[in-house]
């Protein structure tokens, strides 16, 4: 495992502290996802991860990189809205699926077509 | 070979490469099939300009793909082994395609495109010189064969098909495992570098190398049909259909190919200690494939198993005739290869009409169950562009050429079949090698067996039933026949020039240090051994 | 300039994609970018997309701070939720809102920040009763959230595509 | 970390050789897919392990020892592409199976038939 | 110094991000349904790409950015699949 | 040339009888022509030596000397009376071309054995007779007795061959060639040597099955169901003379020892009783006969395993006498069978009323067969008695011999006269089909001519026989050749003794047992009828093949399962072998320290992939999620190990993989948990299995795991991919090592990998063609078929508005990220060369953009707004890849040579142009085209519209079929493949 990067001391304090947050996000909604006891209520705790989590994260590269390359490096931002962008498009269908699921199998929790 | 283009040596690939670019995207069949007509007529000669040449020369003609030198880059490498097995590849491919005109090819879509890429897998897997392209070039042919075999569809194709991809994703896991063993302890894939480095491995390393040639041996076994790995072979060829299994015929002479291939080079004399380890592997699993397939034989119910044993016995004997030793037999050997290969496919071509003749022709798939399905002009019953013309005497012709078959597979005089035994047992005898006996006995016994076996179907099949339907026989059907029976009869009649040519390669197989330098002029001293 | 152009936010937007790819502005990617621009969104002509009718991009960059901010804002509330445990007594459930947009995008636009803001969810349009249905994560007061549809991004949508 | 990369082909070989031996089609692709992840892994370990160094060489910088050994990886992109093939392929097939033969057995029919 | 506060940062992130996977897998493993192990799958190419990221920030190389990008292009291509199949028992119709 | 005349007659019109005939009987009259040109002057030896096989020590060599002229003689002779009689015999029905063509070409095999001067050519031609004979025995194929009895003939005769052809093996590596006049001066060599007696019983096999000896006699009564022409000539004079001839051809090299003698005149003495007491109680005329040759051949047999020479001499005479008294016989027996339509003795009786002539001869010929004095069979049959005599002679405690002798020759007297009796006195015939008559004058001249000649030799031997003789009997023996007198008269000696005593006993015995013998209903002898040879040969053959059947039931199997076990066993029993082999094998030498993010990366694939193994019987679609994960922690594991190359194709393949396997699980029909109880015994079995198989997936997995840390921790010394790094950017223009490899280094594995896609999306597309889903999943799968219910219930829906609602916001986003996406696809491939990427994985990413629009907008919707042909793709991208490589021939350089240099360009600067980017674009477009291919063939199985009708047979012209649906695979034209 190579070193990492030498990055002046602020820049370093700022990249660390963003990744552990985002991270901490990302981690965040995966427990929520465990722990969750109703898959509406899980599909609400990724949604972390995807959003704050990615987005600190993502700073914290075009930071880092940035200031590695002495330019801006900014095409990290693409992830960010392309994921911002499908991720939905999952949960929209799942939770769409699951609603179909639960009122063919009459599940009273779930509101009925009309 | 000065004379020749060096390009000619990669030719063989790319023709019928680039022809089956061109067929996929041709809609009219009158087209397609002038297209692969072409293209195979033109690889006959080629592989044949090749042989001559390839006899001529007194070292392998290298061709440095790319222009990179050896042993960087992926280098083509015309010998006279690969040379034999590219020619007897198109032959065969040359009457299979023409039998197939008269209806096969229209028995399912883009049959022209696969055959045209086996076509160029095979010659890819004769040619190459490099282990990993070896495998590609073997996925090529494979993933073909894999399309042919199920050509026409229907349950017991589809079946086998499931069984014979199986086992071939395995052994081809198997195949990366031994060349990725291979690689990372010699840190090379060309063939002939791998030859001058394997005498420099020491200690553990040379023993790494053992298992990874092991591994790959397994799968090129399984490729061979070797027992007992070759469970798969006879149900798939009896399911396939007539011009399938008449390539199949070579397929397993690929991975043949490739034992013969890999053993001369990597255990050769020059490897030392390390070749102790082949021979018994090959001797075994030769005696026991020629003991199952006589087995097979004599249990055989239908004339597409007795085919397939007899697919199983030409492999043994080439791989027991390697592991025992013996020049003059291994010289037999593959004389008998190139006369049961050429044989067994004009049987598989020729069960297509035998069972024509009884009226049990492939069991039909069932009802369609969409609307727009393929039409199948085979099943449907009223072929409507079957080329050729119906011959008269349908009966006399299948009857003559079902005997020069039996001879042929049987080892029966007079034909090549008989001379490629002869040969084998003649130098088995002479050679004191081990295991000669069982060797001879072997072989004799494979013979009554073949012949018992088709002398039960075949009095069956043609006597028995001569008064039901006289088949419709196209002329391309018979001349495909006859072209591979002429080729066994000139075989037979001419063999003194294929010995002439086997004797060589047999010698020239013994001398790898040769190869080596072809491919690798400049590099005479092998790599120092690794600081170990 | 249609004929030339067929939609050109999106070309602008995949000449800005291929720079921001390249992560470079020298002279062989800004002419790349430009071809790209120019070339690419003739595949979407053929795939029959009409163009959005953009009234007033203004609302969009108005809509844009208020959503990340919602995003924000939510993600540090679900996550307290989240690691709150049980401790907290909280109700999760559906939600019906009566929609007035009609425009594809923009309901695409709409879905895609409800459900991208953690906490609510996009669950169901129907298009024909002119509603959808939303799961909600921590839910106090239906009205609320219908509140906040309404009359937070709602508006600003219809403002931006009708 | 040679450890890790080991127990992990190990682990995904002998799901994809458990998942071969069983009966059902679905059962063997999805144990041909484990196995072929296994030997993608085996191939590109042969070249040994290195973390942050992929072989994309600078100019200035040509010197092998740099970079980790592209060959392996090479042959992993080919037999990743020739495994997807094959996936494929027998994917089709066994469709084709349980279609014409009614069961999705390997042998085209239920053992105790 | 700015190296370890760095190497320290990335090193808690990427065992966080992998936790995070390690409980996604565990969603996927539990289910109960197919939608939540699809969410969970979801999750974790998420996660994966946030993974990704910091592996390019500590190696200081642009390499890893495609990957990255791919799975946020891409990535839900594979999940709408699967949701599309549970919802109508196909994925193309 | 007869064999030249057989080809002819092949092709002859099926009923060209009489054009047939003469074509035979020019052929042999020509040969016999030749024949008497050739005659060989005394001791010489006329030879022709054509090269054939010179390596392996095998010429066409033809030789004739005395014997094989006087076998020459035999086989051309009467071949050619067999011509004139087959002429009348066989009725003008039969394709009697065929049946000369067959004759001619046994005739011609036949004297290629007799003038072989090359053993293995001997034996090609010794083959080549058991197979015409196969022929003309089968010739009458529609009765099932003569197809039996001709795959007996062969299977017996064929395998005798194959012994001899080892015998010939042996002696040619005794003496160390095959050249007969080698080994014939090589007979002391032969018979010290250690492989003598492997040698001589494998000849021994070969001439004893041919010539029908004991215990291998029991073929030739079933020839008998060949037409009797065939009889005649193959299965008195001269095919079963084979045997015969060759065992006198190597008298002079294998005779004279104990093992000799005690195999051949046992077999011989054996045969000779077994023949004759056989004969006595044959019905069947030809059966009778039939006996009485084995019986003869027996007597020949005999003679030779004696070792005298005269007792060789005596045998080569035999056989020349059998020759044409049988001969002459069998075709009386055939004009009886022709003239009465019987063959049965019990029905015929006083036919010399009818037929006086015939029946003169028939009793001539008979009378020789019995011996009697002034024919030619007493004067060999003398010789026999007396060398019976002066065998015993030595031995004075042994007169078993001559009592044998003598009672064999009482049994051949006994049924010839039986034969003559029976047949020809008595009453009238009651009981035959037809009334006989004298039949054609040209049909009994054979047989007149061979009586001839048994008078002319009986009568006076030296100067018919005489000549012939001796110069047979020198060529076998040189120098060495014994004094022996033809006279008819030698005084009251003891073998006329014997002679006139087996003449007198053989009819006294007839006179006491003939009643009991002629109404003897089993038509064989008391303790024989129990032994029937067919039903013993066939159930050997049927033991034989059920043996095998059993035993490669055992070998092998027709699952699927146990193969894939074998499989896996194989490779890891073998290597371990060799490296218990070598010593052992130190697993890790070197190794680097543990990351715990990448440790842990793994804990999660490894569960996942035992997750899915568990899963994947019942909970398909959790398995598919659990390798889903599996996969991406390898993608991962490429990125923490510096290859972002293949994570990112890792990713795509992943992706497209997925809707793969889930566009094929809609095919698949859910699988219940069996609710079936099973018995203890079998859950049992069922246990035992599954722990067996863990135990070989453990070891193979352990396997794995150590051969991988023993390969990775052990760096090559001097890998060849220090060169790709080295030269990648300066003389192939790429940084990027990978794809340049890909492109340009091992371009031609990219070929072979693309032509792999190519292959497999044709053969997708086909098999889908003619694709039969399960009737289970046959309907629109349960969830679209509730959801258009319930839009077809309300009233302000219409059907599909559910789909349509939720399609809506993901089918804009597809359709917006197409060009995304193609954008981005673009990108890939022009960075490949330098950056990760590559025309694989643009093209992969394009085909995923593909697959959204498919997935949103369906099969139908997304070909009518794009114009998808991937198979045009398919071969555009193959051609284009391939011309690009063929381009380098322009200039002289090798396939795949690629060309590459900066080019400065106005205001843009220095651009990178390889032509190894072509070739990536051709990579680019098939990798598209076949993606997209294999998916919408698969998607395409769902929009089919399933046949209402009943399946109904095909309509008989194929052009007038009705047009089933509008052209329903626009994105698969294949227009002139599908119904019109
Ligand atoms: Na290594
Ligand atoms: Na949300």
């Amino acid at each position: 495992m190579s070193a990492p990067p030498d990055l002046p001391l602020w820049a370093a304090i700022i990249v660390a502290a963003l990744v552990v947050a985002g991270a901490a996000f990302a981690l965040i909604g995966a427990i929520g996802l465990t722990r969750l006891r109703f898959f509406y209520d899980r599909v609400h705790a990724p949604t972390l991860g995807a959003t704050l989590g990615a987005g600190l994260i993502l700073l914290a590269s075009m930071l880092s990189f940035s200031v590695l390359q002495t330019r801006p490096v900014v095409h990290e931002v693409l992830i960010f809205i392309f994921s911002l962008i499908t991720t939905p498009v999952t949960y929209i269908l799942l939770v769409r699926a699951a609603l179909y699921r639960d009122r063919a199998e009459a599940n009273p929790a779930v509101p009925p077509m009309d | 070979m000065s004379a020749l283009s060096p390009h000619l040596v990669i030719a063989p690939i790319v023709l019928p490469l680039a022809a089956a670019a061109l067929v996929v995207m041709i809609e009219q069949r009158a087209l397609r099939v002038a297209l692969s007509c072409a293209a195979v007529l033109g690889l006959l000669l080629l592989s044949f300009t090749l042989l001559i040449g390839a006899a001529n020369a007194d070292a392998a003609i290298v061709y440095r793909l790319g222009d990179w030198p050896a042993p960087f880059a992926i280098v083509l490498v015309l010998d006279r082994l690969s040379a034999m097995m590219v020619a007897l590849a198109a032959t065969l491919a040359m009457a299979t395609l023409i039998f197939s005109l008269a209806r096969w090819d229209q028995a399912g879509p883009r049959f022209h495109a696969l055959f045209l890429l086996l076509l160029a897998g095979l010659n890819g897997a004769f040619l190459t010189g490099d282990l990993f392209n070896l495998f590609v070039f073997f996925e090529v042919l494979l993933a073909a064969s894999y399309g042919l075999v199920l050509h026409g569809s229907g349950a017991p194709r589809v079946k086998a098909g499931l069984h014979y991809i199986a086992v071939n994703l395995a052994a081809s896991s198997l195949f990366l495992i031994g060349v990725t063993v291979i690689y990372g302890i010699t840190g090379t894939l060309n063939m002939a570098d791998l030859a001058a480095r394997v005498p420099t491995l020491g200690g553990d390393q040379r023993a790494l190398f053992e298992v990874g040639c092991a591994v790959l041996g397994v799968a090129f076994l399984i490729k061979a049909g070797a027992w007992p790995l070759g469970f798969w072979l006879p149900p798939t060829y009896s399911a396939a259909s007539a011009p399938a299994a008449a390539m199949f015929a070579i397929m397993t002479k690929v991975g043949v190919y490739a034992i013969i291939r890999a053993t001369s080079l990597f255990f050769g004399p020059d490897a030392g200690q390390i070749g102790a380890i082949a021979n018994p592997i090959l001797l075994t699993g030769g005696v026991l494939t020629i003991a199952f397939s006589v087995i097979g034989l004599l249990a055989a119910r239908s004339f597409s198993r007795v085919a397939g044993f007899s697919v199983l016995t030409s492999s043994g004997a080439v791989l027991a005739v390697m592991g025992a030793g013996g020049q003059q037999a291994l010289s037999g050997a593959l004389y008998y290869m190139v006369s049961s290969t050429l044989a067994v496919g004009a049987f598989f071509l020729l069960i297509e009409l035998l069972n024509r003749a009884r009226g049990t022709t492939a069991p039909p798939i069932g009802a369609p169950v969409f609307d727009d399905e393929y039409r199948d002009p085979y099943e449907d019953g009223a072929p409507s562009e079957e080329v050729g013309v119906i011959i008269p005497a349908a009966i006399a012709l299948i009857s003559g050429g079902f005997i020069m078959c039996a001879l042929l597979l049987a080892g029966l005089p007079p034909l090549s079949g008989f001379i490629g035994k002869f040969a084998m047992m003649k130098g088995l005898l002479e050679a004191q090698a081990a295991f000669a006996w069982i060797l001879v006995a072997l072989l004799t016994l494979s013979s009554f067996a073949a012949l018992a076996a088709l002398l039960r179907l075949g009095v069956e099949a043609i006597w028995a039933s001569a008064e039901a339907t006289i088949p419709r026989v196209r002329g391309v059907e018979f001349a495909a026949i006859a072209g591979l029976l002429l080729a066994c009869v000139v075989l037979t009649t001419h063999g003194e020039w294929v010995f002439i040519f086997t004797d060589g390669t047999v010698d020239w197989l013994a001398r790898s240090q040769d190869y080596v330098s072809s491919v690798l002029p400049e590099a005479s001293p092998p790599p120092q051994g690794p600081p170990s | 300039m249609k004929r030339i152009i067929p939609y050109p936010g999106l070309s602008l937007g995949l000449a800005a994609f291929w720079l921001l790819l390249n992560n470079a502005l020298e002279p062989a990617t800004l002419l790349g970018a430009a071809l790209v621009g120019l070339i690419a969104p003739w595949t979407l002509v053929s795939l029959g997309a009409q163009p959005p009718r953009i009234r007033n991009l203004t609302a969009l960059l108005r809509l844009i701070p208020i959503v990340i901010g919602d995003i924000v804002r939510s993600n540090f509330s679900v996550a307290a939720i989240l690691l709150s445990g049980a401790k907290r007594e909280r109700n999760s459930g559906f939600v019906t809102v009566p929609l007035d947009l009609t425009d594809r995008y923009g309901l695409a636009l709409l879905a895609i920040i409800i459900t991208s803001t953690p906490g609510t969810l996009w669950a169901q349009h129907d298009a024909a009763e002119r509603r959808i249905l939303l799961h909600v994560f921590d839910l106090v007061d239906e009205s609320d959230w219908i509140h906040l549809v309404k009359h937070r991004y709602e508006p600003l949508l219809m403002e931006l595509f009708e | 970390m040679e450890i890790v990369l080991a127990l992990a082909i190990g682990v995904l070989i002998a799901s994809g050789v458990w998942l071969l031996f069983r009966p059902r089609t679905f059962q063997v692709i999805i144990g041909l897919s484990l196995i072929a992840y296994g030997v993608n892994l085996f191939i590109f370990s042969a070249g040994g392990l290195r973390s942050g160094a992929p072989p994309v060489v600078d100019p200035a910088h040509p010197d092998p020892s740099l970079y980790a050994d592209p060959l392996p990886q090479a042959l992993v992109l080919t037999a990743i592409v020739i495994n997807f093939a094959m996936t494929a392929l027998f994917l089709v097939v066994l469709l084709a199976s349980r279609g014409l033969t009614g069961t999705d057995h390997v042998d085209g029919q239920e053992p105790d038939q | 110094m700015s190296a370890t506060i760095l190497g320290a940062g990335l090193l808690v992130s990427q065992v966080m991000l992998a936790l995070a996977m390690a409980l996604a897998a565990w969603r996927i493993a539990r289910g109960p349904r197919a939608q939540e192990r699809v969410l969970g799958l979801d999750t974790l190419y998420i996660t994966a790409m946030l993974l990704m990221i910091t592996f390019a920030i500590r190696t200081g190389s642009t390499l890893y950015f495609e990957a990255a990008l791919v799975i946020g292009l891409l990535g839900f291509a594979s999940t709408v699949a699967f949701a599309k199949f549970l919802m109508r028992g196909e994925v193309i119709e | 040339m007869p064999f030249a005349g057989a080809l002819v007659a092949a092709w002859l019109p099926t009923h060209a009888r009489n054009a047939a005939a003469i074509l035979a009987s020019s052929v042999a009259g020509a040969a016999l022509f030749c024949l008497m040109l050739l005659y060989p002057e005394s001791g010489g030896i006329a030879r022709t030596d054509i090269p054939w096989l010179p390596s392996l020590g095998v010429d066409i060599v033809l030789r004739l000397d005395g014997l094989s002229w006087l076998f020459a003689l035999l086989i051309i002779g009467i071949g050619a009376l067999i011509v004139l009689y087959a002429r009348y015999y066989m009725s003008a029905g039969d394709p009697v071309p065929r049946f000369y063509s067959y004759l001619l070409a046994f005739m011609g095999a036949m004297l290629g054995i007799v003038m072989s001067g090359n053993l293995v050519q001997l034996v090609v031609f010794w083959e080549l007779t058991s197979l015409f004979s196969f022929l003309l025995i089968g010739y009458w194929h529609q009765s099932a007795n003569a197809r039996e009895s001709a795959r007996m003939a062969l299977t017996v005769t064929a395998a005798g061959g194959l012994s001899l052809l080892i015998g010939v093996l042996l002696l040619g590596r005794i003496v160390g060639s095959y050249d007969l006049d080698i080994v014939l001066a090589a007979g002391d060599q032969i018979r010290a040597h250690a492989l003598y007696a492997p040698a001589l019983l494998f000849i021994l096999g070969g001439a004893f099955t041919k010539s029908a000896q004991f215990p291998f006699h029991f073929w030739l009564p079933h020839a008998m169901a060949a037409p009797t022409p065939v009889s005649a000539y193959l299965h008195s004079a001269t095919m079963v003379k084979a045997g015969v001839f060759l065992l006198i051809l190597l008298w002079p090299v294998l005779s004279g020892t104990d093992l000799w003698y005690g195999v051949v005149a046992t077999a011989g003495m054996a045969t000779l009783l077994i023949g004759a007491f056989g004969a006595i109680y044959q019905h069947d005329l030809k059966g009778l006969l039939a006996y009485s040759t084995i019986s003869h051949l027996g007597l020949i047999t005999l003679l030779l395993g004696l070792g005298s020479p005269l007792a060789a001499v005596a045998a080569i005479f035999h056989t020349v006498n059998h020759a044409t008294f049988k001969a002459s016989l069998f075709m009386a027996a055939g004009i009886i069978d022709h003239e009465t339509g019987t063959r049965d003795m019990r029905k015929l009786s006083g036919l010399f009323r009818f037929m006086p002539i015939t029946a003169s001869l028939a009793m001539v010929a008979a009378a020789a067969m019995a011996g009697v004095p002034l024919l030619n069979g007493f004067l060999s049959k003398e010789m026999f008695l007396a060398e019976a005599i002066a065998h015993s002679a030595g031995a004075h405690t042994n007169y078993l011999l001559p009592v044998l002798a003598t009672l064999a020759s009482a049994f051949s007297v006994l049924y010839s006269v039986r034969f003559i009796h029976t047949t020809f006195f008595g009453p009238p015939p009651s009981e035959c089909p037809r009334t006989p008559k004298e039949p054609p004058h040209w049909m009994r001249f054979p047989i007149e001519l061979l009586v001839l000649i048994c008078l002319l030799v009986g009568v006076i031997p030296g100067l018919t026989i005489g000549p012939l003789l001796a110069s047979a009997v020198e060529a076998v023996m040189g120098d060495a050749a014994p004094a022996y007198s033809l006279e008819i008269w030698h005084g009251f000696t003891p073998a006329l003794m014997l002679s006139l005593t087996a003449l007198g006993g053989g009819v006294l015995l007839y006179a006491l047992f003939g009643k009991r013998i002629n109404n003897n209903p089993l038509g064989a002898p008391p303790v024989f009828h129990r032994f029937h040879a067919r039903q013993a040969f066939d159930g050997f053959m049927s033991g034989l093949v059920e043996f095998a059947q059993r035993a490669e039931r055992l070998m092998t199997t027709r699952q699927l399962q146990p193969q894939l076990r074998l499989l896996i066993l194989a490779p890891l029993v073998v290597s371990l072998a060799t490296a218990l082999a070598a010593g052992g094998i130190v697993l890790a030498p070197q190794l680097q320290a543990i990351d715990p993010v990448f440790a842990l990366m793994w804990i999660i694939g490894g569960a996942c992939a035992i997750g899915a193994a568990h899963q994947a019987k019942y909970h398909r679609f959790a398995a598919l999620v659990l390798m889903g994960v599996a996969g991406l922690v390898s993608c991962l594991t490429f990125i923490w190990l510096s290859a972002p190359d293949l994570a990112l194709t890792q990713l795509l393949v992943e992706i497209v993989t997925t809707v793969l396997l889930l566009l094929g699980l809609r095919w698949l029909p859910i699988r219940l948990e069996e609710l079936r109880s099973y018995s203890p015994a079998s859950r049992l079995r069922a246990a035992l299995r599954r722990g067996f198989d863990l135990a070989i997936a453990a070891a193979a997995g352990i396997g794995a795991s150590a051969l991988t840390l023993a390969v990775m921790t052990r760096p090559a010394s001097e890998p060849i991919s220090r060169f790709f790094v080295e030269n990648s950017y300066a003389e192939a223009g790429g940084r990027n090592v990978i794809n340049v490899l890909l492109v340009d280094f091992r371009a031609f594995d990219t070929l072979g990998e693309i032509s792999v896609l190519a292959v497999v999306a044709i053969t997708v597309f086909a098999l889908l063609r003619r694709f039969r889903p399960a009737q289970e999943s046959l309907g629109a799968p349960s969830q679209q078929v509730r959801q258009n219910a319930y839009d077809a219930a309300s009233s302000t829906r219409e059907v599909g508005q559910t789909l349509h609602e939720y399609m809506l916001i993901p089918r804009t986003l597809m359709q917006w990220l197409f060009p995304v996406i193609t954008v981005f696809a673009l990108f890939l491939f022009v960075r490949g060369h330098d950056l990760p990427g590559g025309g694989f994985a643009a093209g992969v990413t394009m085909s995923i953009a593909f697959i959204l629009i498919y997935m949103g907008f369906g099969a139908r919707w997304t070909e009518t707004h794009l114009r998808v042909l991937p198979i045009n793709w398919i071969g555009a991208g193959l051609l284009i890849a391939i011309l690009t490589g063929a381009g380098a021939w322009v200039f002289g350089y090798p396939f795949l040579t690629s060309h590459f240099q900066y080019v400065d360009a106005p205001l843009i600067g220095r651009l990178p142009a390889a032509t190894a980017m072509i070739f990536d674009l051709g990579v680019f477009i098939l990798v598209v085209g076949a993606t997209v291919l294999m998916l919408i063939a698969l998607a395409h199985q769902s929009i089919r519209t399933p046949r209402q009708r009943a399946p109904e047979p095909a309509p008989v012209d194929a052009d007038a079929a009705p047009a089933p649906e509008p052209k329903p695979e626009p994105a698969a034209p294949d227009s002139n493949e599908s119904a019109p």
